[in-house]
């Protein structure tokens, strides 16, 4: 093992690999995040152009009905669970210690053992194509399609494993990252004090810490059904097939505000950098998160309208799903405020969190118009919905993520994404993006239902079907563009500097990209833009020590032998018992090293 | 776990040790945990097609008997906690040790009543009742052996040594904090599926 | 287009006059779509009457939510993008702004709520004495309907009188299906192992069937899981009850009658029904004492006639991924027999 | 949840004699008894059992407040505990009465042998 880490004398025996896989650094798993994330964007997005085309026609003949199902199911798992969510990890890992001005978050080796089990996760749900066998029920896996007597062979049993797996992963990173918010933060920075973007992630945090439980309830109760004879989710022996429904969209909902949410907070983060002026109302949108979060918990039956949910519940869960239009409301309104009196700069960065304001508040109300349980009679599992979806989570969390990307490549890098190339590769984003999706509000609307692998010509679907799938074409062609500029960019020297934006959170505060331990002398905050406070009232930045004694823990590969542990118990909950039986073997074995490891 | 985790030792904004807060936001997610697979128990009362039903087999003097060795088990860890803070070492493994006897014999009862009620025709598939009662008790039991587990290792870890600084009490009193949470899941376990006919 | 003064005009007048050509087309569109056969925009029963009333209310209401946002969001980019000289003002916030921020969508989102309430109150009621009872089970992937009243088990095409409740009960043989007529009845599930209710009156006869098709994903064929609404005059409702009703048509030509033992020597009888027929007391598929007078086949994705029934009957799970009704390697001598019976049996 | 700064926890202290903790182990063992009688009394159904939830929550609190010495500790960690838990309960009410009350005939309830899946025919 390495020796304790300050500034100065890293020792280099390791391979470059080799430190990849034992790095506790929580920058370095931010970018492990972020490429795997993108990957699996990619692999979602092929899916999701394999989709399109089968549609571009009636009667299309590109893919059969089997393999359709596997792909439209994957391609929502793998977009939600492997790109959307550890995008957003991604930069939680990078940046809540720069935000909060903290050297690492609390548990640096419980972060890079999230990381691994992640990974694992994905792996596992992506392997299920390998053997020809998917998932094929749809994401949210209405029992009884899912048990074992309709979908006998096991693309459903790596659904259950992987998501369990992957929802592990994102239980230990938000504990991880709640703690760290709520214990690490630099003097002066209060609560009340933390960049929006913290808020977001500290409500995401919790989100996820009290809805993944429920899921994983949810799942083991399905692998039981599928595998040990119980009758969860089945009628046989009085088993109720709505009981999942509850359970998953429990889960569900409070999912999506997580896909959501981060988007939200790096949008409260670029606006007000690029209009040169605070963030209109900096309480309303820190409130109107946590109302967003609380309330998020008290909607999912809206996702149960049509299964005949009954008349009470109907009021009940459509009044708390449209009054989730409120604060959401509130946000979008003061991202508004914020552009009013400023001097826009109009960067990609900013082009991206204008269009997620527009994109998401079109996905945001077609979602209060079908949040009316009549309404949705006619909406739910139609295109309707799918045009939901894809506004909230393309036009939504993929914008923003895009805008994050814009706006800190130069900090984690040195270097800055091209301007004219990343606004090119906005428009064909957009356009693309808009071409795909609103064409399926038509489509929803002319009665199209959704995941059905063919239709026929008669029915006024096919002009707009066609125009969909124009769009995808030129959304890969925008996607094409941004990873041409990334890799362009890479290869040029470094030259963005320290602070490109006049940024007003702490990370500018350090050097591009950062040293491993953040900061030289952690920054005492005085307001809620440190950055502006200091500049405003000529506060020098503090000097660097002569000497700097900072101990960073250590590289580690027991987070890595853990996770290989867990991925074992994984393949073993798939295959044969022996492998389970290694896997715990091997994860105790790493739980002891770990327990044993020094960490000065 | 066992030993010192320096790398979270520093001063902390609200001043609570980062890993007793770890613990604690996880005994809430677990809340929610226990709640989905309570919450599936109660909604299956009564929906059994086929017996045998919770009447016909649930032997309350038997689990009361067990119920009170967790209870105690709870009495046991607390004082274990009360004798690493105030660097007592031989009570602190004297009551780990006891702690541990009292959990192995809980999960001795439950693997006595789990057999007996297969015994009596009562299997996972057998109906709503048998599914969602070893479900939530198995996973239950799953987290005592856990526990068991847990402290059997802070017990070996402090066998080798034999001074306790704060840092060795905070564990014993982190590992106590998930030691009666799921003590009080069996206390509501207890109530909702036995106690109440 | 600047901040002040004229500037300020162009850029008000152009970000309006872009959203609202843009919402202009868009309200093209979607008024286009509007009037396709499977529309959800087309009420034709007090049900989507009452849904209808609501959706307008939520969709021009997200319609004006939409062009404000729109409109705010484009002035804003123009007015007050990067400009040589230009400062940001530097403000904070707006309490009283923001309590308006809050009000208004609170009042939107109460003006969506009264209707819906109200749409949910007469959507979830009773139905009216008097309703015809139907009961419908979905099974992967066909639909099957049964009259009580009349004693007719038929599968695919329900007919209905115009003007008179139907009452439909929904059940489900195996997994969640959903039953949903767009232009009749908005959609309720069919879950297994529970009994759902729905009711709708039908406005007016028509000769052209109303589309409908499975609304819940339910496996392999999900995409080929249609079905039919006829709405019929009384008088010519009452012909049809008496008509399916009736046993089976016995077999005229030869080839149909050769058909008709071919229909037991094949097996068919174990999985169908024709009533009349002693031995064909099947369950498993669709009741077939009728089928000669549908207008579909295999759950409304074939027309009914010879040759579409000859490709069926060929191999059905080749027109109908998964079909439960296996390739029963019937030889062409058979395939022809089989279908001059099943056509005969009007 | 975390709306301000919380610096240190209540002025108690947690017990600091093993007498007082062997105390609370007594009442906890009483209050079981005292269940465990409720549960063969013959109490009106009702009434015992909201008897029976009442004093387990009270068994519940005692553990938590004083064996896990919650109540000694920062208020922060006592909110976010009980968000989870008061959360926990709230679902599981939820679901249950929407499971009790449930508009769709639901076949499960229904006496063993009556029904079991769709009718069939
Ligand atoms: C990022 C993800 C995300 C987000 C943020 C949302 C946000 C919302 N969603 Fe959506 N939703 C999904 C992802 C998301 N959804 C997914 C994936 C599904 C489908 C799952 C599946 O079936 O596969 C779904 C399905 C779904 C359904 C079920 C449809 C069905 O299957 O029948 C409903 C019903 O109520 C719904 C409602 C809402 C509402 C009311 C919001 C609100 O939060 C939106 C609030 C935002 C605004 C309203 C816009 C901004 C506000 C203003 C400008 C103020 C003024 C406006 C008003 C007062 C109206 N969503
Ligand atoms: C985060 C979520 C997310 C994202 C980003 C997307 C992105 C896209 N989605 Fe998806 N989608 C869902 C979540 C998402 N989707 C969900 C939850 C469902 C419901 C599933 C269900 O019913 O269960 C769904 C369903 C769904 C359907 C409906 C399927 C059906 O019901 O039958 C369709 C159909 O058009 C679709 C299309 C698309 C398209 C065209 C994109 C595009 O935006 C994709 C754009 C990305 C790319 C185009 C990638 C670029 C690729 C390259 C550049 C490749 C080249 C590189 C190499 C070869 C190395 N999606
Ligand atoms: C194993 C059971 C089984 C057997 C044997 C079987 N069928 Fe079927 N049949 C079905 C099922 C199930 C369907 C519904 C398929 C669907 O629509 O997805 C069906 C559908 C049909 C249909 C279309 C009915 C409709 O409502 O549109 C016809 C016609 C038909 N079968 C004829 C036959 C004939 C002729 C034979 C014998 C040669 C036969 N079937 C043998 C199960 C069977
Ligand atoms: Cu039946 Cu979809
Ligand atoms: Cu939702």
């Amino acid at each position: 093992m390495a020796t304790a880490v300050g500034t100065v004398g890293h020792t280099h025996e390791e391979s470059t690999v080799w430190k990849w896989l034992t790095t506790v650094d929580h920058k370095k798993i931010g970018v492990l995040y972020l490429v795997t994330g993108f990957a699996f964007f990619l692999i979602g997005g092929i899916e999701a152009v394999l989709i399109r085309t089968q549609l571009a026609v009636p009667n299309g003949t590109v893919l059969d009905a089997g393999l359709y199902n596997q792909l439209f199911t994957m391609h929502a798992l793998t977009m939600i669970f492997l790109a959307i969510m550890p995008m957003g990890a991604a930069f939680f890992n990078y940046f809540i210690p720069l935000h909060i001005g903290a050297r690492d978050v609390a548990f640096p080796r419980l972060n890079a053992l999230s990381y691994w089990v992640l990974l694992s996760g994905g792996l596992i749900l992506t392997s299920s194509f390998l053997f020809g066998e998917a998932p094929d029920g749809g994401w949210f896996a209405y029992a009884p399609l899912t048990d074992e007597t309709f979908s006998p062979n096991k693309g459903l049993d790596f659904y259950t494993v992987g998501l369990v797996v992957a929802g592990l992963a994102s239980l230990m990173s938000s504990l991880n990252f709640a703690v760290t918010i709520i214990n690490m933060r630099a003097p002066g920075m209060t609560m009340m004090r933390l960049p929006v973007y913290m808020w977001m992630t500290f409500v995401v945090a919790f989100l996820l810490i009290l809805s993944l439980p429920v899921i994983t309830v949810a799942l083991l109760q399905l692998y039981f059904d599928r595998n040990f004879g119980t009758h969860f989710f089945t009628p046989g022996t009085g088993g109720d097939p709505i009981l999942w429904q509850h359970l998953f969209w429990v889960f569900g909902h409070p999912e999506v505000y997580v896909l959501i949410l981060p988007s939200m907070g790096i949008v409260s983060e670029v606006l007000p950098v690029m209009s040169r002026k605070p963030l209109f109302g900096y309480t309303a949108i820190v409130m109107a998160g946590a109302a967003i979060g609380v309330l998020g918990f008290g909607v999912w039956s809206h996702h149960m309208y049509t299964t005949g949910l009954g008349t009470v519940p109907q009021y009940v869960f459509s009044a708390s799903t449209m009054a989730i239009g409120v604060p959401t409301g509130v946000k979008v309104f003061n991202w508004l405020g914020t552009m009013y009196g400023g001097n826009i700069r109009m960067t990609t960065a900013t082009y991206y969190s204008i269009g997620f304001i527009a994109l998401f508040t079109i996905g945001g109300i077609s979602g209060v118009m079908h949040a009316s349980p009549p309404v949705d009679g006619q909406h739910q599992d139609s295109y309707f919905i799918v045009a939901h979806i894809h506004y909230v989570l393309f036009g939504g969390a993929i914008m923003g993520i895009f805008s994050g990307l814009f706006y800190w490549f130069p900090k984690m890098t040195g270097r800055l994404l091209d301007e004219t190339w990343g606004k090119i590769g906005f428009w064909f984003l957009f356009v693309g993006m808009n071409l795909t999706f609103f064409p399926m509000h038509f489509l929803g609307l002319a009665g199209m239902p959704r995941r059905i692998y063919t239709y026929d010509a008669d029915l006024g679907w096919d002009t707009w079907n066609f125009v969909a799938t124009i769009g995808v074409y030129i959304l890969v062609v925008g996607i094409l563009l941004f990873m041409l500029n990334v890799f362009m960019t890479l290869r040029k020297p470094a030259t963005a500097g320290d602070d490109p934006w006049g940024g007003a959170t702490l990370e500018w505060a350090t050097s591009s990209p950062p040293p491993e331990h953040n900061f030289d002398v952690v920054p005492v905050v005085r307001d809620r833009d440190p950055l502006w406070y200091n500049r405003d009232h000529n506060i020098p930045m503090p000097e660097r020590p002569a000497h700097l004694h900072i101990h960073m823990p250590p590289p580690s590969y027991f987070p890595l032998v853990l996770g290989i542990g867990i991925l074992l118990i994984g393949v073993g909950a798939l295959s044969s018992l022996a492998i389970t039986a290694l896997g715990v073997v091997v994860a105790y074995y790493a739980v002891w090293g770990w327990a044993l490891e020094p960490t000065e | 776990m066992a030993a010192a985790h320096a790398e979270t030792q520093h001063h902390t904004t609200t001043g609570i040790d980062n890993r007793k807060l770890l613990m604690w936001i996880f005994l809430a997610s677990e809340c929610l945990f226990f709640g989905s697979l309570i919450s599936t128990y109660l909604i299956f009362r009564g929906d059994s097609i086929v017996g045998p039903l919770p009447a016909d087999l649930l032997d309350i003097p038997l689990t009361s008997t067990s119920t009170f060795v967790l209870l105690m088990s709870s009495l046991t860890m607390v004082l274990a906690v009360f004798g690493a803070q105030h660097n007592r070492l031989g009570l602190m493994k004297g009551m780990l040790l006891a702690t541990i006897v009292l959990g192995l014999v809980f999960l001795g009862f439950q693997v006595y009543e789990f057999r007996h009620f297969a015994h009596l025709g009562l299997n996972l598939g057998t109906n709503q009742f048998g599914a969602s009662f070893y479900l939530l008790t198995g996973i239950h039991g799953t987290h005592v052996g856990v526990g068991v587990l847990y402290l059997a290792s802070l017990l070996v870890a402090s066998a080798r040594r034999n001074g306790l600084g704060k840092e060795a009490a905070l564990h014993v009193d982190i590992a106590g904090l998930y030691w009666h949470f799921v003590d009080i899941v069996w206390i509501v376990i207890f109530t909702l599926i036995y106690l109440i006919p | 287009m600047g901040r002040s003064g004229p500037g300020r005009i162009i850029a008000i007048v152009f970000s309006g006059a872009v959203v609202g050509v843009l919402s202009y087309l868009l309200y093209l569109a979607f008024a286009d779509s509007a009037n396709t056969p499977q529309s959800t925009w087309m009420p034709m029963s007090d049900n989507t009457d009452n849904i209808h009333a609501v959706y307008q209310v939520v969709f021009y209401l997200a319609a004006a939510v939409f062009i404000l946002i729109l409109f705010l969001t484009l002035l804003f980019t123009l007015m007050f993008r990067e400009r040589e000289g230009a400062v940001a003002q530097q403000f904070h916030g707006n309490s009283k702004l923001e309590v308006l921020l809050v009000g208004v969508p609170v009042l939107i989102v109460v003006a969506m709520m009264v209707p819906s309430f109200k749409a949910i109150a007469q959507n979830t009621a009773d139905p009216p004495k008097g309703a015809l009872e139907v009961v419908a089970i979905g099974h992967q992937w066909w639909f099957e309907f049964q009259y009580p009243e009349f004693g007719i088990t038929t599968a695919n095409e329900l007919h209905v009188p115009a003007g008179r409740a139907v009452s439909v009960t929904l059940k489900s043989n195996d997994v969640i299906h959903s039953f949903w007529v767009p232009q009749l009845v908005g959609k309720v599930d069919m879950v297994p192992g529970h009994t759902n209710h729905l009711w709708f009156t039908p406005d007016t006869a028509r000769d052209e069937a109303y589309l409908a098709q499975c609304a819940e994903f339910c496996g392999a064929s999900h995409a080929n899981m249609r079905f039919r609404v006829f709405v019929d005059t009384e008088a010519k409702f009452s012909d049809w009850t008496k008509a399916t009703a009736a046993d089976a048509a016995k077999p005229a030509s030869e080839l149909a009658k050769a058909g008709e033992q071919q229909f037991t020597a094949s097996g068919c009888i174990g999985c169908h029904t024709v009533k009349g027929n002693p031995l064909a007391q099947g369950k498993a598929g669709p009741n077939l004492t009728h089928i000669g007078s549908r207008t579909t086949i295999a759950s409304g994705i074939l027309p009914n006639s010879a040759e579409p029934m000859h490709k069926w009957l060929a191999n059905p799970p080749a027109v109908k991924p998964g079909s439960k009704m296996p390739n029963l390697a019937l030889t062409e001598e058979q395939i022809q027999k089989l279908t001059a019976y099943l056509e005969s049996l009007k | 949840m975390v709306g301000h700064e919380m610096q240190h926890g209540g002025e108690e202290h947690p017990p600091s004699t093993i007498r007082q903790y062997v105390m609370t182990g007594v009442i906890l063992t009483v209050i079981t008894v005292v269940e465990l009688f409720l549960s063969y009394s013959s109490l009106p159904h009702g009434l015992m059992v909201s008897l029976l939830i009442g004093l387990s929550a009270v068994k519940f609190v005692i553990v938590v407040a004083i064996f896990m010495h919650l109540r000694f500790e920062n208020g922060l960690l006592t909110r976010l505990f009980m968000f989870g838990l008061v959360l926990a309960a709230c679902i599981l009410l939820a679901l249950v009465s929407l499971f009790w009350n449930d508009g769709t005939d639901a076949v499960g309830g229904i006496p063993a042998g009556q029904e079991q899946s769709a009718p069939k025919h």
